[in-house]
């Protein structure tokens, strides 16, 4: 890229994404909960009202079907709205508009319109919120033909996805994680875009490969630090997009370190680390699998308030160096 | 109206110091009204067509017809320009027609053609026309409610004059949905009507076992939008309720609710056994209550059509269904092997 | 109210002709006032201790504070049998308090200890004590509304004579679950009171801003049931419209919504920055309609305690939460092995 | 069992289930749209409300959140109610109460309540009712801890299983598939119950192991009988429980039949299948696989309306057939 660099937040890359958004594109709206004067629950859009004013940072009443729906029909007829959740919870309230409507207008109606909306969920435990407030369910999206759905975990992708988002034709869900909002990263200035559907190598490694989602990433690199110091050269892939999933930058890495772990905070049973552990299964990296398929996962359980608890009830990592250390040597 | 029409009435008002004839016939010159007319007849023959079709297990799945709600929908329609918008419901045969839509391509999406207005993808519930402004029927009861904001919503931001109008039940009004995207076109003033069919039931539940309001309409109040009480089967009184509301929401003075009171004479849907409701009463609406033959009354009352007229009609009506459903047989079915087109757009 | 009480009520009456004082005054013994007022204390001491706690890091997460509402959760509560039940909100220290909570299961809970209300579980937004019937407080915006009718319900069917309280904000009332909810209530009748504190925002957004209606109490038209706006910082006026809608409740007559005009002092959560409200505003509200300082006024002014009495109920509040916290601290955290616990009943 | 059996349908064994709760214990009652004197979209509630009346046999308004709401409200405070959606796809405007409430209240209020809700939905496609009166959303509440989710096929199991749900004293959520509806088939008189988390071999064999789930079932006992004229012996398991899932079972066959094939009628990315899949390569039976395990699952897309690609969308019984002979003969 060409573009200068600098360091921003997550939070403040994401709201340069849409301030970029705003600025060249009338059609784009932004549209939620308190996110014009009180600049969002997690302050992601920020001083935008300010910039834009309140006719394009839309503060909604406290009504996520009909705010969701509102952003569905403004998408079908011209506009570009960019509706927040206020945590990705209350989506729960609006997955008839989201999967009933936004999902399968196009096709319903043979092709006739396009639905070019983004929703943005604040995901993901580990604030205290307990458990209506710290659900990571974007497997549900991803189990949904019609929406595409995006992960991303560094500031430099959360503002290229987005931007990537918003030039896509079809609705687009984001996934961001709570807890990322404040970490830092090198972001471009100006527009560009990451693609949606490319997972992407975030280090090199040959002995095992683990495939991580959200905060999982952060964690994962965390615990391909420790082993390297025992030797072990872990490949961590950032899967980014959880819909449509990147298989072939999966498998091409696979058939190199014949190991394989998926970390993601949801719930294990049916999360993304099944789909893609039984993607490789039946691709052609399974006749190099020199071990089976480790997934970790949230526990079967809601997420507990106390935060012992709470910590426990995600992938830690020194969970995660354990797992990795027995996969990579053999004793799993 | 016409220039013609325009000095018919003003002759006729100048003779009797004022025009006494309904709306619609003050308003609209006899071009517009006779093919009004012709709409509800087409509305009428259209669904008569696609029973008849379901009976000799042509049409695949279900259908909710609207016969006897005709006067609704191109009431309704009367008071738009052909770039407004509509939501419809999975009750909507009658809103696409009066919206402009062909019923060849409507009898094609039965059929599941690759000629229907959804490529057959969709079906009875799922009929759109978004180049006329029907921005599709909906299989969610309520469902359609937020999208039509979010198209008054559109309309505001482009500042292209356009009005929406939101069609929907009087089972609707009982989701949530219906709640939220009210509140939200007040707040905001948008250019939308609310327009409810009230049939007096919801499938089998009637309005009173469903609903704790006597009216749709004094929900408006919730909402501090008009709200009004309207004879549905009287096309006049339709048209000209919609037009004040039409007015209002295009000069920016907000949102306004309509109830329209009327019946289906079907059952709901082609499960129905009509197990909830009387044969007289359904008796007394088809036989006291035909916005059909109410419109036909007084088209021979004002001179608009005579009998002979109305047989034209009705003979190029029965003609374009023919047509309809030879073309919709001829179609060409979907390829098995574009299943999975459209479900994302082509090439993005 | 006790027979001594009822006595001198009566003795007033007859020496003056009639009883003029509030009503908290005429309907309750000294005893049951004196409560009361300390609940009013207990809640404000609670949420400053949980405040002070918070900002020296020993509580986790967020939480919402009430401190400014304490004459809406107690006036509640006087109306309340102790085996009706409510359902609570984000912002539910309050009532859970009216309703009987202690202080130390509650600071426990904050704590995230095996002793608390949900054994560390759930946290200030899901505090619940089902054996007073307080279901407990929701972390979803309107999600205990259709809960509270399902109560209702439960308490028709079973016929326990139960009334249910249904706590909800200003905000709340705009999401589907209101509409939803009491429109059910309305057309079954369930014994049960829908009780908005209006405290003027939803987060930051004002009701103005938010909803169309410019009461919320207007809002019960659109069910056919009686709405009334109380002044919520008045323990007299809301124990006293409580009342009337919980006996109409009982009496089988139906819901009924009232709305209680108050204030939060505190912003929306810990994360606030008071941006959408002025100082003006907030200190008017603080010194000049305090709910704690208009009670204090009555209790003297009729004679119910004297300024040695107000601080000596100040000492015991200030004991007590003192020692919950301290119960608290001591209390164990649960065991990491138990994460799973819970999630499914025991042996099923 | 001892009772007397008659054949009844899918439909009457569920509406015999509901009578003998209703008979025998005054806290049930039935909730829905349209169940009273319509006798339920599907005919399910039947002449209930001729037996049971109005008090106990509850028609809803058209408000799907608030009556799933007003359920879950009813059943934490003694009522044992039963939900029906008129089709599973309005579950969509219920997800906050179920996923939110009814799954995470014991936890959230640290066991001092039991939700013992069921929820009844009529899924599938095959009905030509098109994209959002056709979907199998089953898989979202497999991802939920805190619910418990079963898939009866046969008359026998949904009248057992409903009546096990109602004896649970957790939220039971029951996908039923319209197709099964009027299908027939022995069904004992009396109280019984079929356990939940039980999956059931309908056929025993040697050669492959099929997991089906919902019609699927039916469509893979017919396969396996295809299959059987060539020498090729299916085991079908028919699972039942979606959550959780009786994997003991599955390992258990899979270990003497070497091969394993899921089919399903849900989206085949995140679905069910996924989770098998993963779970299988991860227990013991993973050494006794002989060739990869095949997922068979709907297509990506929303169910169409036309009937020809209705049924292309879904598992039919030739590619079944196909599949299963590939896995039995090596060719895949
Ligand atoms: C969310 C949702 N709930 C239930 C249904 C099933 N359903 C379809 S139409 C209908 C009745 C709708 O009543 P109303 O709104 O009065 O419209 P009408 O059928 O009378 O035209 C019902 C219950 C549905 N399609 N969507
Ligand atoms: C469904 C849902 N949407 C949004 C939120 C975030 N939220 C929590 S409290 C709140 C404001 C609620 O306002 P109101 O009902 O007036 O209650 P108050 O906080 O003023 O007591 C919001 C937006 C939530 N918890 N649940
Ligand atoms: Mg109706
Ligand atoms: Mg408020």
């Amino acid at each position: 890229m060409d573009q200068p660099v600098r360091e921003l937040s997550y939070a403040e890359a994401i709201r340069e994404a849409m301030a970029i958004a705003l600025e060249r594109d009338e059609r784009v709206v932004v549209m939620g909960e308190d996110i014009g004067v009180y600049g969002g629950a997690f302050q992601v859009t920020g001083d935008l009202i300010e910039r834009f004013g309140p006719d394009r940072i839309i503060d909604t009443p406290i009504s996520e079907l009909g705010g969701a729906g509102i952003a569905v029909g403004a998408a079908v007829t011209g506009l570009r709205p960019i509706f927040e959740f206020q945590f990705s919870d209350f989506a729960t309230l609006a997955m008839e508009q989201i999967v009933n409507q936004a999902a399968k207008m196009r096709f319903m109606l043979g092709g006739s319109v396009s639905v070019p909306v983004v929703m943005r969920f604040p995901a993901g435990s580990g604030t205290g919120a307990a458990a209506q407030h710290s659900q990571s369910l974007e497997a549900w999206f991803g189990h949904v033909p019609g929406l595409k759905v995006v992960q991303p975990t560094t500031p430099e992708d959360a503002k290229g996805l987005l931007l990537a988002a918003l030039e896509d034709p079809d609705p687009v869900m984001i996934f961001e994680h709570k807890l990322l909002y404040k970490t830092r990263g090198p972001v471009p200035e100006g527009a560009y875009t990451t693609p949606i559907g490319k997972a992407e190598i975030r280090r090199k490694g040959r002995d095992v490969t683990v495939v991580a989602t959200g905060v999982m990433v952060s964690r994962a690199l965390e615990a391909a630090n420790e082993l390297a110091a025992e030797g072990i050269e872990v490949e961590v892939i950032d899967l980014r997009t959880v819909r449509p999933i990147d298989t072939p930058a999966i498998v091409e890495s696979v058939i190199r370190t014949h190991r394989l772990c998926i970390v993601h905070e949801a719930v294990k049973t049916l999360g993304i680390g099944a789909e893609i552990s039984a993607r490789i299964a039946e691709s052609e990296a399974f006749d190099y699998l020199d071990a089976p398929i480790v997934r970790l996962g949230g526990a079967e359980t809601p997420i507990p308030y106390n935060p012992d608890l709470e910590k426990a009830a995600v992938p830690q990592v020194p969970g995660i160096v354990a797992a990795l250390r027995d996969l990579a040597t053999g004793r799993r | 109206m016409g220039r013609e029409d325009k000095a018919m009435v003003k002759k006729a008002e100048a003779a009797t110091g004022a025009d006494n004839r309904p709306f619609l016939f003050r308003r609209h010159d006899a071009g517009t009204i006779r093919e009004a007319y012709r709409k509800m007849l087409l509305i009428r023959a259209f669904e008569e067509g696609a029973e008849n079709a379901y009976m000799r297990g042509l049409v695949h799945g279900t259908m909710h017809l609207s016969i006897g709600q005709e006067a609704s929908a191109v009431g309704v329609g009367l008071a738009l320009r052909d770039d407004d918008q509509i939501t419809s419901t999975h009750r909507g045969h009658g809103h696409s027609i009066a919206k402009g839509a062909e019923v060849k391509r409507m009898f094609a999406e039965f059929f599941g053609k690759e000629t229907g207005y959804c490529r057959g993808r969709g079906g009875s519930m799922h009929i759109a026309d978004v180049s006329k402004g029907n921005l599709g029927a909906n299989g969610i009861v309520g469902g359609g409610i937020p999208i039509a904001v979010g198209a008054a919503l559109s309309a505001r931001r482009l500042g292209n004059g356009k009005v929406v109008v939101c069609f929907f039940g009087d089972g609707a009004n009982n989701e949530g949905a219906f709640h939220e995207a009210l509140n939200m076109a007040a707040i905001w003033k948008l250019p939308v009507v609310f327009v409810c069919e009230n049939n007096g039931y919801g499938m089998s539940t009637s309005q009173a076992r469903a609903t704790a309001s006597a009216t749709i309409a004094e929900r408006a109040g919730a909402y501090a939008m008009p709200g009004r009480t309207i004879d549905g089967n009287d096309l006049s009184a339709v048209a000209e309720a919609t037009e004040d509301a039409v007015s209002r929401a295009r000069n920016g003075e907000g949102p306004s609710l309509i109830e329209l009171k009327t019946y289906r004479w079907r059952g709901h849907s082609k499960s129905d056994r009509n197990r909830y409701r009387t044969k007289e009463e359904i008796d007394h609406w088809m036989t006291e209550n035909d916005p059909v033959k109410r419109i036909e009354a007084d088209l021979v009352a004002f001179g608009i059509l005579d009998e002979a007229g109305l047989d034209a009609v009705r003979a190029s009506v029965a003609e374009e269904i023919e047509a309809g459903i030879a073309f919709a047989k001829e179609s060409p079915s979907p390829d098995p092997a574009d299943l999975e087109r459209f479900v994302y757009t082509e090439g993005a």
